[in-house]
């Protein structure tokens, strides 16, 4: 347990990495913390999520696919699939605390922010443990992202922020928001007119509530705004060119985000295989319908590295059209693998467990694992906004 | 009276009771609770007499049949009511079909006011072994087990299917509490520790297997009910839902593409409330109504559990908060679909009853 | 075989109901037919098809659901159940180029047709061998049927036609037509304007064009008007309330015409079971998917059953809202059934064989049957525009 | 030259001959016309030397893999080709990767030059007896066999899998035709009656478990492109329709809920292509490979057969017309499901193959 660790410098040599990587997470990962994280909530559960972050910073792990210009490793591709394949392997916690803070916030500042705000901002991520979260659906405007009606009104150095936001993940721990805002309230579009601001949530006037799911967790909240002022040296990009930018931050979530899940799922495929062996693999039907998961699973992986080359070779661009396709493969397909799984089961699936955070959709509590799936079904574009979009832009079908 | 008696009027009885009693606002809290049993419900229920439903008029019934029962399992599902009337209805009726006078006269007036709770062994489950004076065994996952007063739980005696009658508190008897996702039902495991089988507590029919295939139609359609009634209540409120809130400009009720689903929600509902009215009708001794009867669990089951799932997907983002109701139908109708028999059992079951025929 | 019947005698007596039908159907119904009709078509089958109504015309059930105001047999509603359950338990052929004669012609005449129409044409078919056709829809109006645009212009004592139907189911054995035609150009809403003729379909003017369905069969035509003189005392109804009359023509279609079909089917299903025993039915999986399908044959069965008590209670008003659930679900069900079966075959359901004509959707060839599923899903008002009804009609959903 | 060529251009010269040679209105024109093949378009391919694509070089070919075979296949599947190319494609594999080096040299040079046509017996079919120095018995339901100049048979020899190659021509060989649906195809059940067996006709591998799965992952992966040709083909043809065609005053493709099927067909396909691109360049030697060819075969031949299913109903009335494609496209995808293997068939090796990984 002395031993350190010294796996960025393996680079060049797959196996030494690889094994480097295997010898530290023996090592460094919480020990039996799919059992002693169990229904644990917020508080309680921040400080092992720290100290996880904490393991993998030491080793340069902490944001394995962030660039060197964004303060990452900047492995090359090849690395960071490995990275993240004994990551799986060895069924680490992943850091869902930390999915705006290690996918959006990059995604949108290092294309759009100003150099300070880079500066300061990242370092906070890289070196530090700043949790933020996303200020962008409001109740009265979910899929209809672009009708959101919280104010954002310059006074001098200054914004002052009024209004309501909703489904922000983790917001009940976040430091910082990614917030949109109308700075215009008179406009020909209603994609004019929105700001993009970072938010401090420390800041007076701003509350948060958690939302309950139907899992039983408390992972999404809503965030009220009373005249919270935020300094203008927080408006990432230009005044009214809000929506543009949300674009950037968006694309990270339909792509990037979904890489971790899917090889998770990968591997907890096997497993449910081995884990039915004597008894749902046996049925004929079953067994087959397990099989034919087999294709759809390997088609959003393929997908997915696609995608990832394609940001290799131009990191700050990835493609729209893909990570729509994958966003809605992925979605879908998890909800009828863990309807699958729910039902090959039995009534045994039917018996309450507390849900185990850090798993992605592979608690392997499977009625919990299947209800999760609704966050990928309607979060982030459901899919009816998904094939709104593949329809009318991409196959130029009239509106 | 029972023969006379309109369904329809019974109908708007059961409605009107849940829809002032059991509001989506109380099913929604109730689902947070913790509770085992919604234990105010069931006294008005049991005030009401619909306990007493299925039970025989000479013990304090009112001697209606399935249809009847039929009725109210569907209102009770159409509000996702947290009471163990699947227990009561099973009980009733194999104790008024297979038990002697001295069973019926013990058992069935307790059912009838509502005193009387049972937790109704799955089954599917494993036998017991009634043949010596006491006994021993677990009966794994018995509905409603942690709130009943008694048990029924079956097993095998002169190599015939047989069930006893037990008391909750009756001594070497424990019960291994498991909650479930469908907070609106529990699920327990009975653990029997030398429990004395007095001699009446057995009951045994000349023909067992009569009985047991009446009390699959009864359990079939019970469930397939409580799931109609899930999967037109919430098919119900996502319209509401759809007809009021707005995105880009409209209600969203105006989008084609969550119309055209919602007409095919609604149109297999029609079709599934069809087949429950006419498996509800026949004798379950009937070959042929045995296999519609499995097929309508099959079927209607899995109907109202795709349309609540796809009402989670209809509501957008507060489907998938514990604050709106479509989780809790979600809960409940998916568990009708593993309860009392697979949908892949009951289509082994109705092929091999279409062969035999 | 010199033995005559005297079917509707027995009414009063089930048993002996049946038992006549039966020794009616062993002496009369044609030998061997689903050999010697197959491949058949048009010119070749028509003569085949009008000796079989003759036979059961000499019995009174050419007619079998008509009411005695048609000149039917007035039979009650549970002796029309007899009739088809023999009919169907003998697998008599249809009378399928009868379609319109027997469903949709009586459905509009009775209600809206003239005291001389109905004497004049109910009797061409009850006592007469009158082929009838459709003609509704058009190449530039198909769903919407309101958009038709073949006109009729009043010229003294006559209506002048001019235009283009399609999708006539026979039109090229037919007599007569019903005929939608628009009579006022100028009108506020398109379903005002349109009236509802008679046409002989021999009278100058009118061509017929056989179009080749997917089946390769040559079921449907297109029908071309040019200056086609139609008698003013052949139009029903009143000038421009053609729309509203057409839909009684619709409804009958909607409902009652899937009653054979599906008691047909009912009698296919079990068959299918037997001629699989040793194949696909031992294979756990596809014994399930057809052990599901029971569950949605007895659902459009008792639908059917349900309008059909309404109908017999008030013959003249179907229920539109059980008669478009019934449509919607039966022609997915029966492209779904058919589909199952050409997938239980295997490659054996991909050879080629000749249609059997009058065999509704049960001719037993696999492949044949799934594509004429098609007609169900798509003619008589598609999948879709039953859907649209649904929701916006009878849900309330905005449009 | 073979491993740097750019599959991308030769889809392009595919796309392009094919494009002006096989339009839809002969492909409409031709599913009536009876003909066993497209005598001219087989010719123009072989003189443009697309039946040499995976020939060895030495024997006249290309000497492209997979991959390159992938693309042929899927091109051919997309204009709905009646060409026995499949029969090429597989003959090819076998006779390179197991042939002795005479029979190379006797058939690889006529397959590249087009002039021999293979019809190449269904692998899941009865197997042949090749003890003897006549062999007789039926080679049911092979592919392409009506218009074949050589068969060729699979059967056992010294308790191994082996191949026959023989000339349709050969006594005692007769030929029962079955047309298809799918008329762009044909299907014969080859019978032999006391047939010389060349000793030199005898394809036989020291590791014939090998070649058997070599067969198996490119005829999964050929069947699996021509299907996802058809599928895209036919999705692209209704989007042009619903472009165009109106009701209501509007271009059908307007409506939300046809939108959407449209986008669930193309999101499928997008993955099914992503799948293929992968599977062709895998080793068919690899056990992974093997099971996602499988797959690949399962999962593309019924995306798209649903896919052309749903473009009739998308198409509405012209769809169920002869004179429209859609037909065309849906004949074809309905018979590669279940060419080779079906769907239950390779889902049951897919489930094996994973749980022996």
């Amino acid at each position: 347990m002395t031993r350190t660790f010294d796996i960025l410098s393996k680079v060049g040599d797959e196996q030494a990495f690889r094994q480097e990587i295997r010898d530290w997470l023996a090592a460094a990962m919480p020990r039996n913390w799919r059992v002693e994280w169990q229904g644990l909530e917020n508080e309680t559960l921040k400080p092992k999520m720290i100290a996880w972050l904490e393991e993998r910073r030491k080793v340069g792990l902490a944001t394995p696919h962030w660039p060197k210009e964004w303060g990452g490793p900047g492995l090359p591709f090849g690395y960071q699939i490995i990275v993240y394949e004994e990551l799986t392997r060895a069924d680490a916690p992943e850091l869902h605390m930390y999915m705006v803070s290690l996918f959006h916030t990059p995604a949108t500042l290092f294309e759009h922010g100003s150099a300070a705000q880079k500066e300061r901002y990242l370092s906070g991520i890289t070196q530090g443990t700043d949790i933020w979260c996303q200020g962008f659906s409001e109740p009265g405007a979910g899929s209809d992202l672009a009708a959101l009606r919280t104010s954002a009104r310059r006074e001098g150095d200054h914004y002052v922020v009024n209004g309501q936001k909703i489904w922000s993940s983790g917001a009940i721990n976040a430091q910082y928001c990614l917030l949109l805002a109308r700075t215009e309230q008179n406009v020909k579009s209603k994609h004019e007119g929105i700001s993009y601001f970072i938010m401090d949530m420390q800041a007076p006037g701003v509350e948060v509530r958690p939302i309950r799911s139907i899992t039983g967790e408390q992972e999404f909240c809503e965030i009220f705004m009373d005249d919270v002022k935020i300094p203008v040296e927080n408006l990432i990009g230009e005044e009214g060119n809000g929506w543009n930018i949300a674009q950037s931050t968006l694309s990270a979530e339909r792509g990037l985000l979904i890489f971790g899940g899917t090889e998770r799922l990968a591997r907890s495929f096997e497993r449910d295989r081995v884990d039915g062996k004597d008894s749902w693999m046996r049925d004929p039907q079953l067994r087959r319908e397990y099989a034919a998961f087999h294709a759809e699973l390997q088609v959003i992986r393929l997908l997915i590295r696609k995608l990832l080359k394609e940001l290799e070779a131009s990191p700050d661009k990835a493609s729209s059209n893909l990570s729509t396709f994958i966003k809605l493969s992925w979605g879908p397909f998890l909800q009828r693998y863990t309807e699958f799984l729910v039902r090959a089961e039995g009534l045994e699936a039917h018996k309450w467990k507390a849900p185990i955070p850090a798993t992605a959709h592979t608690s392997r509590i499977k009625f919990s694992d299947f209800l999760k799936s609704f966050a990928w079904t309607i979060a982030g574009g459901s899919n009816e906004i998904m094939r709104n979009i593949i329809a009318e832009r991409y196959l130029g079908l009239p509106r | 009276m029972p023969d006379s008696i309109d369904l329809d009027l019974l109908d708007e009885s059961f409605a009107e009771m849940l829809g002032a009693e059991w509001r989506r606002e109380r099913s929604v809290a109730y689902a947070q609770s913790g509770n085992l049993i919604a234990e105010d419900l069931w006294s008005q229920m049991a005030g009401l007499g619909w306990t007493a439903l299925t039970v025989p008029e000479q013990y304090g019934g009112l001697g209606l049949g399935i249809d009847a029962a039929s009725r109210l399992h569907a209102a009770l599902g159409a509000v996702s009511a947290p009471v163990p009337m699947l227990g009561t209805t099973m009980a009733a009726a194999l104790i008024a079909h297979a038990g002697s006078d001295s069973q019926r006269a013990a058992w069935l007036p307790a059912l009838a006011d509502g005193s009387m709770r049972v937790g109704f062994a799955q089954p599917s489950g494993a036998k017991l072994n009634f043949e010596d004076t006491s006994v021993n065994g677990i009966a794994a996952d018995v509905l409603d087990a942690p709130s009943a007063t008694h048990f029924v739980l079956s097993g095998r005696r002169e190599g015939k299917s047989s069930w006893i009658v037990l008391a909750a508190d009756s001594p070497g008897v424990t019960v291994e509490v498991h909650p479930l996702n469908d907070t609106s039902r529990t699920l327990g495991s009975v653990t029997l520790s030398q429990v004395a089988l007095a001699e009446d507590a057995v009951i045994l029919s000349a023909d067992d297997r009569r009985v047991t295939d009446l009390l699959e139609h009864w359990g079939c359609i019970a469930l397939a009910s409580d799931s109609l009634g899930i999967g037109e209540a919430v098919l119900d409120l996502t319209i509401e839902y759809l007809k009021v809130r707005e995105q880009f400009g409209k209600v969203i009720g105006s989008f084609q593409a969550l119309k055209h689903r919602v007409a095919d929600h609604k149109t297999a509902l029609v079709g599934a409330r069809e087949l429950l009215s006419h498996v509800a009708l026949l004798d379950p001794g009937d070959h042929a109504g045995l296999i519609d009867a499995l097929s309508a669990k099959a079927h209607i089951t899995r109907v109202a559990a795709e349309v609540a799932r796809d009402c989670i997907q209809l509501h957008g983002g507060v489907g998938f908060t514990a604050e709106f109701q479509p989780h809790v139908f979600l809960k409940r109708a998916k568990l009708n679909e593993a309860l009392y028999l697979t949908r892949n059992e009951a289509l082994d079951r109705v092929a091999d009853l279409l062969e035999a025929a």
